[in-house]
């Protein structure tokens, strides 16, 4: 039988899974748990694949289970999940440290970024070629963005905490709302957030189907470039990026778990409530992994990089109780 | 000498010594085709050689490590407060809980030595691995009667001062960052002089299982090693013979018939399925529908079998192809069957395509990382090498790509670096095993 | 593990099969291999195979029908009401199944006896929590139907081993003495090795219609889903591939396909070239120990990790053709045709260089195949050797190189990293190889390994695409086989 | 039908060890041997003469199915051996192989060493006990084939390494390492000089005492000395088969008169 | 030193074509051809004779140095063709194969059609300005390698599918249509029946009017018919050359009288 936790997922989540699993299997006499990364969407999929030793565990994602996937794990037996949510992956913009340094704001990307923008009352093709086109605050710098492909949960954060805020900010929006089409409100809603976010595809924005590395490879080839990190990602890079600020606040736990920090997203790890008790060491994995000594604000997840949830106490109460999604057992 | 026509070749007299035109023209060509082959043939050395020399410039790092030795007084009333040495009881004191005695030995050490540092103890600690915490817990529960007294350790070093040792990390690149500050340099410089940091050979890298993000230098190789090393037997102890056997038949005995057709169309197919797909395939087959376990270097080598095998085909079919048909007349002229021909004659005729088939799948199947995305071979697996080879076959293990892959992600610069290390004993895995093939495909080698 | 056991006994037989053929295949003719039909060995492989191979493929063939049999008289047991709304009988036995092979574990780890397992009574002990003991998951709490069911399959499972076990071990035995007994000097044991061994050739080349039906199975159910949710139209015939998070994303293979080819394309040209003249080089011209050194060396090339290609094309061959082809007046051409260093240019190259060793390894072993007397011919009419290799040497070796290059090309199709990091991931139809673009493999890869929700169509299309592409390669495949079929020169 | 009176006429003592009736070959559409009648004796050597290209290999690779290995090779009508049909599906043409071997128009040595080129029919059909058995019979062969004294110092070279002639007569040393029953030599002497012709002439004498021998060859003088039958084959058909004294000083058909007069060709 | 006094009586009026001195070949360790010295002389056929293994083909494939295509094989010595040394430096060895043409003892078609089999030669040496050129070459050669009746059908089929004495004919007649100065011919007919060697034979004697022709032969009665010159080999030493009436009738060696005669072997 197997002996091991078996852990997939988000690959956000796996520097700090691999940091619990690590610790965990030197302070307990359970063989370390295996961390496996592959996306949190592959990670979820392997979870509703059924109950049973051929299964895995846990799955760590860095977004919330969908209806449908709950739906596609009941059809499959796995019904009882246990949703723990570890605490915040912050998403911050940087650039070549030698380079120069921005304060942005919402309405920056979307006028640097997006396909058509407003001119003069009317959407026009997007025509900012460098940065001080589009804010004359900023350098006559090229517009080069790196950012995270349509793959990645991040590319949704940015599209929805930048781009579309950026969109209502300058006015867009309502301009593409008046202009769609659509039986309901709903709709007419829709398809004005669609062509918000809709981005250009000249070459200024480049999307990275790749990790954070790839994103910091194409900086280092071209020093124009901007790019989408996690905010631990950029904290072992501060020798080669420097960070920009977005709407006047400084991306770092702190800022970003006040909430003052704009761009974040809450990170999840899921346990079969079956294999609680069956699993050697599943419950202690998931309650030690929330420990105050481990995810809290001075634990070694924090000094990575992971935004402390401020309401830890809770998660930790839940996961002690085995408190499965929806709550009815 | 009726027939005395313009062509060059045919003149009369004309001296060997002069080339006509036409030779000139064609000797040119000649040195031209010559050349292209120089070219293509170096053309493919400088490509090795350039990546050889980039990954080879940036892994060697890897091999190096910094360490500190101190000397640990391992306090009876933080590790064994009962004093019974109980081991349940020992076992209660986490890591976490040792910090406070790595901390004092730093600071006894700095105090030892008459540094002057404005540093305080837990900073002074800083500059050590996260792993001296494990390092410690370990020696203890495994001599608890050493409780008590001062033992000396080998810890490693952070990272950071690890990278500040190799001259990956300067005090203008630490400005902003968090992890490490000026002042824990200057305590690295003082301990460095006092020969308590030292960077020496890394065995452990070679030798050891992965390590988490939060502490990069203590990352090794060595059980991906073995992971990969599983697989390889596996595709090699599958592919080999499925692959010969497969192409024996369809190139010797298949009636040509619409259905070798469509298993000859099926195996050059299979060549081009991306691998992740065989990964997927792999997932349904063998851990969903076998219940073979999971991240286990079996069903890994498996999957990669089923890829590799379509190369090793496609490479022997060429082979057995290019053996002239009077090889096989004359066995079965003196009354071999067509299974003694094949064996007896054709098949070492053809060894030189088998080999290279097999050297460029097993190539191909050492350096892929996708279908193990899919069958839990990627990611954090960080066992301890397997005992038997049971264990080794079937007990959770990653791939050397896979680890490398895993590395090349990870946000620490130090990954990065052991990264490039890994590719380096990758390379020399490859061509260790590639070495054994190549001297058995020159004994082979003949032309007739 | 009883089967091992039952594997390795049969292993056993079948070599005291082989000493015992052959010595009485011997000993019939009076110790004098002349008066025997075949080789001596013959007789003993053909006792030996007689008592392993058609007990190995009954143990095969009882151990894939006795689950299924047991399961179908196992599932009549449990009531139609004790199956819960919304799961189905097979997921009940799937609980049954479990629970059983944990009754197995529990005894056998010592926490239950063989009679107690089959006494246990759901309603008495926390089954449960029992077997969890011995590390055994349940996905819930035991119901008695199921337990009973359980307990019945157990005893199936014992009796059906059991059987098995005799069956398998009678069958081996009558084909050893079966064999054993026709063991005789006129007994034509050649020929009946032969087929055994033709048999095992058929199975191993049928193995490549398994992997097939294997991957077409793995990925037709989710691709039907996937049309069922996005349709096929699109798939097929959009001009857009844009995934999203939001729903209705465009999902058009042709951009991805135009990708495909064009990379592929430009990975071929790179790679055909250097690798069909790197080949002639080392065969037709190099000393031999320029050969024995330069083929493994460019053999390295196939074993570097494509994730260095990715690198090396992002870092060094990308910024490099900026250089050339961008950057306006600082750049060295002067002009402005890319901006940044991803293009299909640059994937094609990297890629290139990476499948040299497929053309010119294979290539060059087939290319020294050629018989010298070709060679002979051509330049003892005055050829040079160019125009030997190109005209003799090449055209006898063109089915061994279409192989070769079919190799290479299905390699590029498949490749992931290159294209990840050198080519960038936009999709888009453009000739312009300085511009970005993606491929079917790599879209697979990130769509898979994405954070979309994977019962949605941004998920499943990866399934589609697999499906497509398998197809279609199928179809150039059969081309291939086609034109090599019609070109195809036999030399002596 | 020409040839069915020669061959009444020329039945002699012997017994038939090969018959074959009705033989057709094709080459895909071409149409290689018609018809073709002819019993082949025990004890005989019969030789097969003909212009180039008139189908005597052809006809001899049918005698022992080689013609089984060419793809678009298609062979209808009877040939038996010993009374048995060699076509029938239940024969084995491994077996018929070993009891009729081959030496092959054109030299065809496996590229191994010329020892192993000659112990491997011994070998695979078991005809030694034992090593001084084998190394016996590859002696033995290599004298039949008038051959040994050329290369007993260098066994182990690759047989690929001779001459031509050299070549061919390791051919014929192979061949008759099996010991068959029939042999079939095509062309054998074609590359060999007169001495060692009369050399293979005089095995191929030696081995009629116990076997049947069938030769094709381009030499009147050399059917003329060695052979007791011939034929003689024109585009395909066998236009004459009879004693060779009679086929030589008195035939019947005038194509065969003109072509050993050196008319037609 | 006999073969020079046989040299030195034999100088006729004829201009030497070629002139080897002091010619040694050795394969590895082995000693081929051990110092041979011999002049070949333009419009006139010479033939090699000599036992199986002797050295001739060995020595022939020196005059156009096919040799170099064999790893282990070393020439020392000096040849020449018209006064120019062929192991010179600077001597192309493809020019001088257009001049020196060759068949090979075992013949080799290419794997191609008839047609692109003779038509190759003249190809890459530009002989013929247009396809009707290149046909007119073609139908020649073939006609004049007495094989053009039996291919004429079937231009396009392989060349390896013919019989084993068409194979060779298709071989000389893709020699011939390079219109080479000197032809190395390697036992050119020993597949062949007598009315195509008679044909050959005209061929080889109608090659004589202008070009030089050397010849490899096993039949006395060949040498004797087509050469005017004949050089006996043995051992890999070249015992006598001379007006082949003087050889044949007169032999000064008692080895070259011995072979002769049917003695030495
Ligand atoms: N490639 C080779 N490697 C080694 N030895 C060789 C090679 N070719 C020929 N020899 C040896 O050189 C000697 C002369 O061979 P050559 O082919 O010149 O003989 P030949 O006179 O043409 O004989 P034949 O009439 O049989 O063709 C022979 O002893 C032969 O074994
Ligand atoms: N493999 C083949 N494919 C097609 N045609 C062939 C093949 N082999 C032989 N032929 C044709 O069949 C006819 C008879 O050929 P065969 O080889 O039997 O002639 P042969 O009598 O042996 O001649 P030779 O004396 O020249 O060897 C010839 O016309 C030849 O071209
Ligand atoms: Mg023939
Ligand atoms: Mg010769
Ligand atoms: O791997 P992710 O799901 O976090 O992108």
């Amino acid at each position: 039988a197997r002996d091991q936790v078996q852990v997939a997922g988000s690959s956000t989540v796996l520097p700090y899974a691999s940091i619990v699993a690590e610790a965990f299997g030197e302070n307990f006499d359970f063989p370390t748990p295996v961390v496996e990364s592959g996306g949190s969407s592959a990670g979820l999929k392997r979870f509703c694949e059924g109950v049973g030793e051929n299964t895995i565990d846990v799955a760590n994602a860095s977004r919330r289970i969908k209806d449908k996937e709950i739906k596609a794990c009941a059809e499959n037996g796995v019904t009882d999940i246990i949703e723990v949510q570890i605490g915040y992956d912050g998403i911050v913009f940087a650039s070549d440290i030698n380079g120069n340094g921005f304060e942005y704001t919402p309405s920056d990307w979307f006028l640097a970024l997006s396909d058509e923008i407003l001119v003069d009352g009317k959407m026009v093709a997007n025509p900012n070629k460098t940065w001080a086109d589009v804010n004359t605050a900023f350098p006559a710098q090229d517009i080069q963005a790196f950012i995270p492909g349509t793959k990645h949960g991040t590319r949704e954060v940015f599209e929805d905490k930048v781009i579309l805020a950026g969109c209502e900010a300058t006015g867009a929006f309502d301009v593409l709302l008046a202009a769609a089409e659509g039986d309901s409100d709903k709709a007419k809603h829709k398809a004005a957030e669609k062509a918000c976010i809709s981005l250009r595809t000249d070459g200024v924005s480049v999307d990275i189907d790749g990790d954070y590395t790839e994103t910091l490879a194409r900086i280092e080839s071209n020093k124009d470039g901007i790019g989408v990190f996690g905010l631990a990602f950029y904290e072992n890079n501060t020798d080669k990026l420097q960070v920009a600020t977005m709407s006047g606040v400084v991306p770092s736990t702190e800022s970003i778990a006040t909430g003052e920090y704009p761009v974040s997203r809450p990170l999840f790890f899921y346990v079969k409530k079956a294999h609680i008790g069956v699993i050697p060491g599943l419950k202690e994995y998931a309650e030690f992994f929330v420990a105050d000594e481990v995810a809290g604000p001075d634990g070694p997840l924090a000094e990575y990089g992971l935004v402390s949830d401020p309401e830890l106490s809770k998660t930790q109460a839940a996961v002690a109780e085995e408190a499965v999604m929806g709550g009815n057992s | 000498m009726t027939d005395t026509r313009q062509n060059p070749a045919n003149n009369k007299g004309g001296s060997l010594l002069q080339h006509s035109a036409r030779t000139r023209k064609r000797n040119a060509a000649e040195r031209r085709f010559r050349a292209y082959g120089i070219a293509a043939i170096s053309v493919g050395l400088l490509m090795l050689c350039v990546l050889v020399t980039t990954i080879v410039g940036r892994g060697t790092g890897a091999f190096q490590q910094t360490f500190v030795t101190l000397e640990v007084e391992l306090l009876e009333s933080k590790l064994d407060k009962s004093g019974t040495r109980d081991i349940d009881a020992i076992k209660k004191v986490t890591t976490f809980g040792y910090a406070p005695i790595i901390r004092a030995a730093v600071e006894a050490k700095v105090a030892e030595l008459g540094i002057d540092s404005p540093l305080k103890a837990k900073e002074m600690a800083g500059i050590l691995s996260k792993d001296a915490a494990a390092t410690l817990r370990e020696f203890v529960i495994a001599n608890p009667d050493q409780i008590g007294e001062t033992v000396e350790f080998r810890f490693l070093a952070s990272s950071r001062v690890d990278g500040y040792m190799k001259g990956r990390v300067s005090r203008d690149s630490i400005t902003n960052d968090k992890s490490i500050s000026p002042e824990q340099l200057d305590l690295v410089d003082a301990l460095v002089s006092a020969g308590v940091v030292e960077k020496t050979f890394n065995l452990a890298f070679i030798t050891g299982a992965d390590a988490s993000d939060a502490r990069p230098e203590a990352a090794g190789m060595g059980v991906s090693m073995l992971g990969s090393l599983f697989m390889m037997l596996v595709v090699l102890a599958l592919a080999l013979p499925i692959g010969v056997a497969a192409s024996i038949y369809l190139e010797e005995f298949a009636p040509k018939n619409w259905l070798t057709d469509i298993i000859e169309v099926n195996i050059s197919n299979l060549a081009a399925v991306p691998s992740i797909v065989f990964g997927i395939l792999g997932l349904a087959v063998f851990i969903n529908y076998m219940h073979l376990p999971m991240s286990a270097p079996l069903v890994g080598g498996l999957v990669l079998t089923l890829m590799t095998l379509p190369t090793v085909i496609i490479s022997t079919r060429a082979a057995l192809k290019a053996v002239p048909p009077s090889i096989r007349d004359a066995a079965l002229g003196v009354g071999a069957s067509r299974m003694q021909a094949v064996f007896h004659h054709v098949l070492p005729l053809a060894a030189p395509g088998i080999l290279t088939g097999t050297i460029i799948g097993l190539a191909q199947a050492l350096g892929e990382t996708a279908p193990l995305l899919l069958i839990g071979m990627v990611g954090f697996i960080a066992s301890n090498a397997p005992e038997t080879i049971a264990d080794g076959l079937l007990s959770p293990n990653s791939a050397m790509p896979a680890q490398i892959y895993e590395w090349a992600k990870r946000a620490d610069p130090a990954f990065y670096e052991r990264a490039w290390g890994g590719i380096i004993i990758l390379l020399i895995f490859l061509v260790t095993m590639n070495t054994v093939a190549v001297i058995l495909r020159r004994r082979f080698e003949r032309r007739w | 593990m009883p089967t091992l056991w039952l594997v390795f006994a049969l292993i056993a037989l079948a070599a005291l099969g082989f000493v015992l053929g052959r010595q009485r295949a011997l000993a019939s003719a009076g110790g004098d291999v002349k008066l025997l039909h075949s080789l001596p060995a013959y007789y003993g492989h053909n006792v030996a195979l007689s008592a392993i191979v058609p007990a190995i493929a009954v143990l095969a063939i009882w151990s894939l029908a006795q689950p299924m049999m047991i399961e179908s008289r196992v599932a009549a047991m449990i009531p139609a009401e004790s199956i819960a709304e919304n799961t189905t009988v097979s997921l009940v036995m799937s609980d049954v199944r479990r629970l059983a092979e944990g009754l197995d574990q529990a005894v056998e780890a010592g926490v239950l006896d063989a009679a107690g397992a089959n006494a246990l009574e759901a309603q008495t002990i926390d089954v449960r929590a029992l077997l969890g003991q011995v590390g055994v998951a349940l996905g819930s709490e035991v119901s008695p139907e199921v337990l009973a069911a359980a307990q019945r399959y157990r005893s199936l499972t014992a009796t059906g081993s059991m059987l098995k076990t005799i069956v398998v071990l009678l069958l081996s035995l009558g084909g050893f003495a079966w064999a054993y007994g026709r063991t005789h000097k006129d007994f034509r044991a050649r020929n009946v090795v032969e087929q055994g061994i033709m048999a095992l050739l058929i199975l191993a080349a049928s193995l490549a219609i398994l992997t097939t039906v294997g991957i077409v199975f793995s990925m037709l159910f989710e691709s039907l889903n996937f049309f069922g949710l996005h349709s096929w139209s699109d798939f097929f015939f959009g001009s857009t591939w844009a995934p999203n998070f939001r729903g209705d994303s465009e999902l058009s293979i042709l951009p991805l396909l135009w990708g495909t080819l064009y990379i592929s394309l430009i990975a071929l040209l790179v790679a055909v070239p250097v690798g069909l003249f790197a080949a002639i080089y080392l065969s037709e011209y190099a000393s031999g120990t320029v050969r024995s050194f330069a083929k493994p060396l460019l053999e390295i090339l196939a074993g570097i990790p494509t994730i260095v290609y990715g690198l090396f094309a992002l870092l060094t061959v990308g910024p490099m053709l900026v250089r050339i082809f961008g950057q306006g007046e600082d750049g060295l051409l002067g002009v402005e045709w890319m901006s940044g260093a991803t293009s299909v240019l640059t994937a094609g190259l990297v890629m290139g260089i990476m499948l040299i060793p497929f053309v010119s390894s294979l290539s060059d072993d087939i290319i020294n195949a050629v018989p010298q007397s070709m060679r002979d011919g051509s330049l003892g009419l005055g050829a040079t050797k160019s125009e030997t290799i190109r005209q003799v040497v090449l055209p006898a070796a063109l089915p061994g190189i279409v192989g070769a290059i079919l190799l290479a090309a299905s390699r590029a199709i498949g490749e992931t990293m290159i294209v990840v990091m050198g080519a960038g991931a936009i999709a888009k139809f453009s000739l312009n190889p300085l511009e970005s673009m993606t491929t079917i493999t790599t879209r697979i890869v990130s769509q898979l390994t994405g954070d979309t929700d994977f019962a949605s169509p941004e998920t499943l299309v990866a399934f589609a695409l697999g499906l497509t592409l398998f197809v279609l390669t199928l179809g150039l495949n059969v081309l291939a086989l086609y034109i090599v079929r019609k070109y195809r020169e036999q030399y002596d | 039908m020409n040839q069915m009176t020669a061959l009444e006429k020329d039945v002699e003592t012997q017994k038939t060890k090969i018959a074959a009736k009705n033989v057709n070959v094709y080459y895909g559409e071409s149409h290689a041997i018609k018809d073709v009648n002819v019993e082949i004796e025990d004890n005989t050597v019969t030789a097969f003469i003909g212009p180039s290209g008139c189908g005597k290999s052809t006809f001899l690779r049918c005698l022992n199915r080689m013609n089984d290995t060419i793809d678009i090779c298609r062979v209808t009508g009877d040939i038996e051996i010993d009374g048995e049909d060699i076509y029938d599906s239940r024969v084995d043409p491994v077996q018929l192989r070993a009891k009729v071997g081959m030496v092959f128009q054109k030299p065809n040595p496996f590229p191994k060493s010329i020892y192993d080129n000659v112990a491997y029919g011994p070998r695979i059909h078991g005809l030694a006990a034992n090593k001084a058995e084998l190394d016996e019979i590859v002696e033995k062969s290599l004298r039949r084939g008038a051959i040994w004294d050329e290369v007993k110092d260098r066994l182990d070279a690759p047989g690929t390494g001779l001459s031509g002639g050299q070549q061919q007569r390791l051919c014929i040393a192979r061949a008759v390492a099996t010991e068959p029953e029939v042999l079939l030599m095509d062309e054998p002497c074609s590359a060999l000089d007169p001495i060692a012709t009369a050399q293979i002439e005089e095995l191929i004498d030696e081995l009629r005492d116990s076997y049947s021998v069938v030769i094709v060859t381009h030499s009147m003088q050399q059917a003329a000395r060695v052979s007791q039958k011939t034929a003689f084959f024109h585009l395909g058909n066998l236009v004459e088969f009879g004693a060779t004294g009679q086929i030589f000083t008195n035939p019947e058909d005038p194509r065969t008169e003109s072509y050993i007069t050196g008319r037609i060709g």
